[in-house]
């Protein structure tokens, strides 16, 4: 083991990526029975994860190769299948996210899944999960990233079917795992073509074989579109979308780390990390950008229809991924890989914020949490403006920036059909954002008497004195925190704050962070920045583009003022009065409805019936009719007669006769 | 003259069975000193296999070939055998009077098929095989209080027996075409002479023997039957050893053509794909969870045939490894049911409700070995699945393995049904807690890293597999 | 006389054809398990003729002794053992008839073809040894491991035909 | 004719017959009868072979000797698990067995 202890960075990676998995197995083989003590070890874990990336991150900001530690693993001789660690700026910056966003959410968890039964295996399966993130972001090759890939989706599986007790959610989570597997299958064969065709998983000498054309170009379009798919199921882009949001049933704080900012990520994190490889191909990049196109508008449209608050940010997220698929398929590598760290901090926020919300109402629908006075729980409603107006790219929040930026490549590209995509999907963003705040913000009425627990909350005493230390120890705190008057029960006390603190720390970021985008771009484009030469241009010369997207967001929220927020508006949108166009977004597009006809019919009632009714009657039969013979028909060798066997043994016959006589002829 | 050396563990199985014979003839059965015996003549079984992994040689004049690829397969028979009898413990699904008998049949099944994998000749292979198969038979027969599954036993005889009438009917022929019964002089011979209807008819009716053990379709039809009808030990040695002596005869048979028959070829293809989809489809609505292995078992059996019908080194290899994988997997599963069915009932799938409470060490073993079976990494059953794969895209089959990644994922939805009964789903009635002794335990614990570890290091694996079909054509 | 001699043959060679196709037919058609024992019987005593014909006069009394003498009697007693067998003799099911018949006609009808499409060819060199010694020596040597394996075959078969039909002395049924 | 053609279609007949009793005849002897046609039928195949293309007339016979050992093996264990099958029945189920009869 010395070795390990030599190299600082190595130990660190290593720290950092396998403490969680080894939290993980502490939780479930030794710790099951003590939930509390599972908590601590999981966060334990995370946060020494946490400060390993950031050790990482700051002695390998100014390392301009990447690093890297790599054993092969070899199937034949001219194979080379690449495991270890693999820094870059991008993969150190993902690992930070990751981290960052992992520990944050299950600190937010301490909270919100306060006495849950399943509590240990909860942390268990959150280990899980950072493990196999972790190990997938820094993976040098791709079949590493496909295993630990795979594995991100076990998490997710085992998280959303969380509450198994819930039938749904066992069933979304089977959705979930067998939908982004569909899209593997393209991603594993992509690999097999390129295993074959190349011989290196390496991710960095793809890259450079792929610049240096080195791979013959059918090959690198038919592999790239065939990973592609992967990243269709993954990141829930056209046609796989429909999985995200039923994904929903899971906790919400799963749903802030898994779905929106880190899981789903993984798929446009693949794809950037790979991204001079899809750069050589067009054919794949234009597709890319079609896909990433579509996906953003559909799901836009279906968050305007919808009244289940995580459903809204889970099409958001869907169509923010599309949004960064566009900006990365339109050659824009840091924009997408930008708004991908934007987006993270924001969308992670605006779920944790709505977790606090149905905590506190225990309802998921806005209507029902904007009677109950969800306006009243201050800091959720001021750190949810604020991710809403960072999600509908308003200055200066951070996705004010990234937005700008996947704007900016998007209007260098020749067709300007893109651009407009992109901006009406922006003026839809603000809309369905707002239209949400509004909702929460001015309800018609407020119905004091509904019962719900954040009545109790507001009866407390010694609520004052934990803001008033919550504002000493946060220095913006006083923004947030003056006057609320949430509290918690007597016993609780952590509760609350364990689920506020994460807020506010994901607020701080979500408004500095679009400040770093020069020292970021610097960093992730310094070493490449030849390779894909630069992205100048975007942002800085192009204020009538910045204007445009400015004012399509403002005008959105202008929008959803008018038919939400000022007194007296009627609360129903614009498309109330389209029942049709409703019930085409309400109902995803049909897109749900054409793929469960089309594996209910085609596949399960299809063939599955066919060798059902096949199987019944030739496989069971013999056993129904055996039972009937014991019942009463009283025929010896019943079950012979009804001839199941034998019919069993015709079809052999006339499978195997086929088949000679087709030799013969 | 003769090297004796080379059979030694023929020989080895050979004085088990006469054990077994001698204790069988006692008066009073005693089925713990039975079991003890058993596992330990069985354990060394092992060592004897492992120690002579290395042996080369022709004996019996010529008729009997022992090089890696044959003592490959032993091992991975004597494992399978010692660890079937190892979960023996409660023997519960068989008469106690009959234990002499079912440890006497497993043994000399063992060694039927371990001729099986050594045999270069047409008629040794023919009676090896009829000897594992009635050893077979008379074990899937024996289930006590049968009155559910009587008619298992008679199903299972009548479709081998017909099955086998095939296969001799197809040696006739080889026979007639090539005038040999050596494999050697075959593999000659025969692929010049593909084109003759005989040649290839005699080689699909020779297979057709070999595809029922494998459970292939249409050759499947008896193995739901007999995985649900016969005791659960049967059918575990049924699901793991059998089917390594049925990849094992079914690699050398399909080696004889040579790859010369593109019509053959496509024959071998249609036959994959349909057993992939018929397993899996029918698998999805299955209730008793041997009988959703059964359906699984067929589906595998188009999965290893992927890398069969590749004809390459690479895609026997691949098949051999595949093997490998899917007896560690299929194993696990199949370990974990006998445990909890330790009275030898038939197990639901939602018997399996709560079962991460009542043995959290059972629970993750099986949800590996489905994992595996699932092909899902970093497990053994995911590098399989991509040897097998990479073999057949190498020559070209592209629209063959879509079609096996995408049965890989319809095969997930029902393996994640048995997980989430084991995970999620609370019981009904609470259960009585699982009994898993020390024996188990370990077991269970090698199993998982087994799993994991050929998983995620295949490389010495894949050497050895692929050193193996070399020694298949030499 | 030489032509008298050959037609004899012949038509000996076409009776004992005759004869083992009917015994098929016999052993195949009729309803009462005894009559198809008979045309077993009948069968494989015209297969044996034909083994005759086919110039090996050994293997037609094995034919006779195994298939005959001990198949044939053991089937016999099964069935006297399950004594209501014979009894049973329900209506057949046409459409099951008719699709069996199809099939085997098929495969039937295939095999033929096989066997009339293929050019088979003699080898090179033709041994003319026929004689029982032989085989003896044979089976002593080259199929020496197939012999001892047959034994331990029939043992098997033995002692399972004593377990599973619960004959075994520590079964008391 | 005694030619090779006219064994090989007397044994595709055999083999013919042997698979339509399997398939068609309900009583388990029957069937059991009905594969030691089909076995009769590829021995017819080796026999023929033996006499007409191969080089050495032993191995012919030899094979045909074997299956015929294993037919009396298979003959044996196909018998004892229908004995097996009717006695069971007959255990449970005699009461029935003779009300049918009357």
């Amino acid at each position: 083991m010395s070795w390990l202890f030599k190299d600082p960075v190595l130990l660190a990676a290593v720290l950092c990526t396998w403490l969680p998995f080894l939290s993980m197995a502490v939780i479930l083989i030794f710790t099951r029975h003590k939930p509390q003590l599972s908590s601590y070890i999981s966060i334990g874990a995370v946060s020494t994860s946490l400060i390993c990336a950031l050790y990482l991150l700051i002695k390998l900001v100014h390392v301009g190769e990447p690093v890297e530690y790599r054993t092969a693993w070899l199937i034949a001789d001219d194979i080379i299948i690449p495991f270890g660690y693999l820094f870059d700026p991008l993969s150190l910056l993902m690992l930070l996210i990751v981290a960052v966003i992992s520990f944050l959410v299950q600190v937010y968890s301490l909270g919100y899944m306060a006495g849950d039964p399943g509590f240990s295996r909860y942390y268990a399966f959150q280990s899980l999960f950072a493990w196999a993130m972790m190990d997938m972001v820094i993976a040098p090759g791709m079949l590493q990233l496909y295993i630990f890939w795979e594995l991100v989706g076990l998490a997710s599986y085992l998280l959303i079917g969380f509450y198994y007790e819930k039938w749904s959610a066992g069933q979304a989570g089977k959705k979930a795992f067998v939908m982004t597997r569909l899209g593997d299958i393209g991603f594993f064969l992509g690999l097999i073509l390129l295993v074959l065709g190349f011989g290196d998983l390496g991710i960095v000498a793809m890259n450079e074989a792929a610049q240096a054309q080195a791979i013959p170009s059918y090959l690198i379009t038919a592999s790239a579109l065939l990973i592609f798919c992967g990243v269709i199921g993954k990141s829930a882009q056209f046609p796989l979308l429909t999985w995200l949001p039923d994904a929903m049933e899971g906790p919400t704080p799963v749903s802030a780390l898994l779905h929106s900012a880190t899981m789903v990520a993984a798929g446009v994190y693949m794809f950037s990390r790979i991204f001079p490889f899809f750069a050589a191909s067009p054919t794949a990049m234009a597709i890319a950008l079609a896909i990433g196109t579509i996906t953003m508008l559909l799901s836009s449209t279906m968050a305007m229809a919808t009244y289940d608050i995580k459903q809204v940010w889970a099409y958001s997220t869907v169509s923010q991924l599309g949004f960064m698929v566009m900006g990365l398929a339109a050659g824009g590598y840091f924009a997408g890989v930008f708004h991908l760290t934007t987006h993270a901090g924001f969308k992670a926020l605006l779920f944790l914020c709505s977790g606090v919300f149905i905590h506190e109402y225990h309802s998921n629908d806005m209507r029902d949490i904007g009677k109950g006075g969800g306006r009243s729980l201050k800091i959720p409603m001021v750190c949810m403006t604020v991710g809403a107006l960072a999600l509908s790219g308003v200055f200066p929040f951070s996705g004010f920036f990234s937005k700008e930026a996947i704007m900016g490549v998007l209007a260098a590209y020749p067709n300007k059909i893109w651009l407009l995509a992109g901006l009406l999907g922006a003026l839809m963003t603000a809309y369905y954002s707002f239209r949400l705040i509004f909702m929460i913000l001015f309800p018609k009425k407020v119905d004091a008497t509904m019962p719900h627990d954040a009545v109790h909350y507001h009866q407390e005493k010694d609520d004052k004195i934990q803001i008033d230390h919550e504002e000493a120890a946060a220095g913006h705190g006083a923004a947030h925190g003056h006057g609320s008057s949430h509290g918690h029960e007597e016993g609780h006390g952590n509760v609350f704050w364990y689920m506020a603190w994460p807020l506010i720390i994901l607020t701080t970021i979500t408004l500095v962070l679009g400040f770093f985008q020069h020292s970021l771009e610097g960093f992730l484009l310094g070493h490449a920045a030849d390779a894909h030469g630069g992205e100048g241009g975007h942002g800085a010369g192009h204020y009538a583009l910045l204007i445009a997207a400015v004012s399509m967001g403002l005008a959105g929220i202008a929008w959803a003022y008018y038919e939400f927020g000022r007194k007296g508006a009627s609360q129903e949108g614009f498309l109330a009065r389209l029942p049709k166009t409703q019930a085409l977004f309400a109902n995803r597009w049909y897109i749900d409805r054409f793929l469960r006809r089309f594996l209910d019919r085609a596949i399960y009632g299809g063939l599955t019936n066919v060798f059902t009714r096949n199987d019944r009657r030739v496989i069971d039969g013999g056993i129904d009719g055996f039972c009937l013979f014991t019942i009463g028909s009283g025929r010896l060798f019943s079950f012979l007669q009804s001839g199941m066997l034998q019919y069993n043994l015709l079809v052999m016959v006339a499978a195997v006769g086929l088949v000679v006589l087709y030799f013969v002829v | 003259m003769m090297k004796w050396v080379l059979f030694i563990p023929e020989l080895y199985y050979v004085l088990m069975a006469v054990v077994f014979f001698a204790l069988s003839l006692q008066r009073k059965s005693e089925p713990r000193r039975l079991y003890t015996w058993a596992v330990i003549l069985s354990g060394v079984g092992v060592l004897v296999a492992v120690l002579s992994a290395r042996l080369e040689g022709m004996v019996f004049f010529d008729a009997y070939r022992v090089d890696l690829y044959s003592q490959v397969f032993k091992l991975l028979l004597a494992l399978g055998t010692f660890w079937v009898v190892l979960t023996c413990s409660e023997l519960e699904g068989i008469d106690s009077r009959q234990h002499a008998e079912f440890y006497l049949f497993t043994f000399i099944c063992t060694l039927g098929m371990m001729m099986l994998v050594s045999a270069v000749e047409l008629l040794t292979i023919y009676i090896s095989v009829e000897l594992s198969s009635y050893c077979l038979y008379l074990l899937v027969a024996m289930r006590r209080k049968t009155d559910e599954f009587a008619e298992t036993g008679i199903k299972y005889f009548m479709v081998g027996s017909t099955a086998s009438g095939f296969m001799v009917f197809g040696i006739s022929y080889l026979f007639g075409m090539t005038h040999t019964t050596y494999v050697a002089e075959l593999m000659k011979v025969l692929p010049g002479m593909m084109t003759e209807p005989a040649a290839i008819v005699g080689l699909v009716l020779a297979l057709s023997g070999f595809f029922f053990k494998q459970a292939l379709f249409p050759f499947h039809i008896w193995a739901p039957d007999v995985y649900q009808g016969a005791a659960n030990q049967v059918t575990t040695y049924i699901a793991t050893a059998s089917k390594m002596a049925a990849a094992a005869i079914v690699i050398r048979f399909v080696g004889f053509s040579g790859g010369e028959s593109a019509v053959f070829i496509k024959l071998l293809v249609v036959l994959s794909i349909l057993s992939m989809t018929f397993g899996n489809l029918v698998a999805i609505i299955q209730k008793d969870i041997k009988r959703l292995l059964a359906y699984s078992s067929i589906a595998h059996a188009g999965y290893m045939m992927i890398g069969i019908l590749s004809m390459t080194q690479r895609g026997y290899a691949s098949a051999i490894y595949y093997a490998l994988a899917y007896l560690i997997m299929n194993f696990a599963c199949f370990m974990v049911i006998l445990k909890i069915a330790d009275d030898g009932h038939n197990l639901k799938i939602k018997e399996l409700a709560g079962l991460h409470k009542r043995s959290p060490l059972l629970a993750m073993t099986l949800m590996l070995g489905l994992f595996g079976l699932a092909g899902i990494p970093p497990t053994v059953g995911f590098t399989g699945k991509f040897l097998v794969f990479a073999a057949a895209l190498e020559q070209g089959y592209l629209t063959l393995v879509i079609i096996g990644m995408i049965n890989a994922t319809i095969s997930l939805y029902y393996y994640l049904i048995v997980i989430k009964a084991a995970y999620l789903l609370e019981p009904v009635n609470p259960y009585p807690p699982v009994r898993v002794d020390k024996w188990t335990k370990s077991l269970a614990i090698f199993l998982v890293i087994a799993m994991v570890y050929v998983g995620i290091f295949p490389d010495q694996f894949v050497a050895l597999t692929e050193a193996a079909a070399r020694s298949l054509f030499i | 006389m030489n032509f008298m001699t050959e037609a004899m043959a012949q038509a000996a060679f076409w009776i004992v054809v005759g004869l083992t196709l009917a015994g098929a037919v016999i052993a195949v058609f009729p309803r009462n398990i005894v009559y198809n024992v008979l045309g077993l019987v009948l069968a494989l005593t015209g297969v044996a003729g034909l083994y005759v014909f086919l110039g090996s006069m050994f293997i037609g009394l094995m034919q006779l002794l195994i298939y005959v003498g001990a198949i044939c009697v053991a089937i016999v007693f099964a069935i006297m053992l399950s004594r209501p067998l014979h009894l049973e003799v329900p209506q057949r099911k046409l459409p099951k008839v008719l699709l069996a018949a199809m099939a085997s006609c098929l495969f039937a009808i295939a095999l033929i073809g096989v066997s009339l499409r293929t050019a088979w060819k003699p080898a090179a060199e033709r041994g003319t040894d026929w004689s029982v010694a032989t085989i003896g020596e044979l089976l002593l040597t080259r199929y020496d491991l197939v012999f001892e394996v047959i034994s331990l075959v029939l043992l098997v078969a033995i002692l399972g035909a004593i377990v599973t039909a619960g004959f075994s002395r520590r079964l008391t049924s | 004719m005694n030619t090779l053609s006219t064994y090989l279609i007397i044994a595709a007949l055999l083999f013919g017959l042997g698979l339509l009793g399997v398939l068609q005849r309900r009583n388990l002897i029957g069937m059991l009868i009905s594969i030691e046609l089909m076995l009769n039928g590829a021995n017819i195949n080796f026999m023929a072979f033996n006499r007409f293309l191969a080089p050495e007339p032993a191995v012919g016979q030899i094979i045909t000797l074997f299956v015929m050992g294993l037919a009396a093996a298979e003959a044996a264990i196909g018998l004892s698990i229908i004995l097996a099958l009717f006695r069971k029945f007959r255990s449970i189920n005699v009461e029935r067995a003779q009300q049918m009869r009357g």
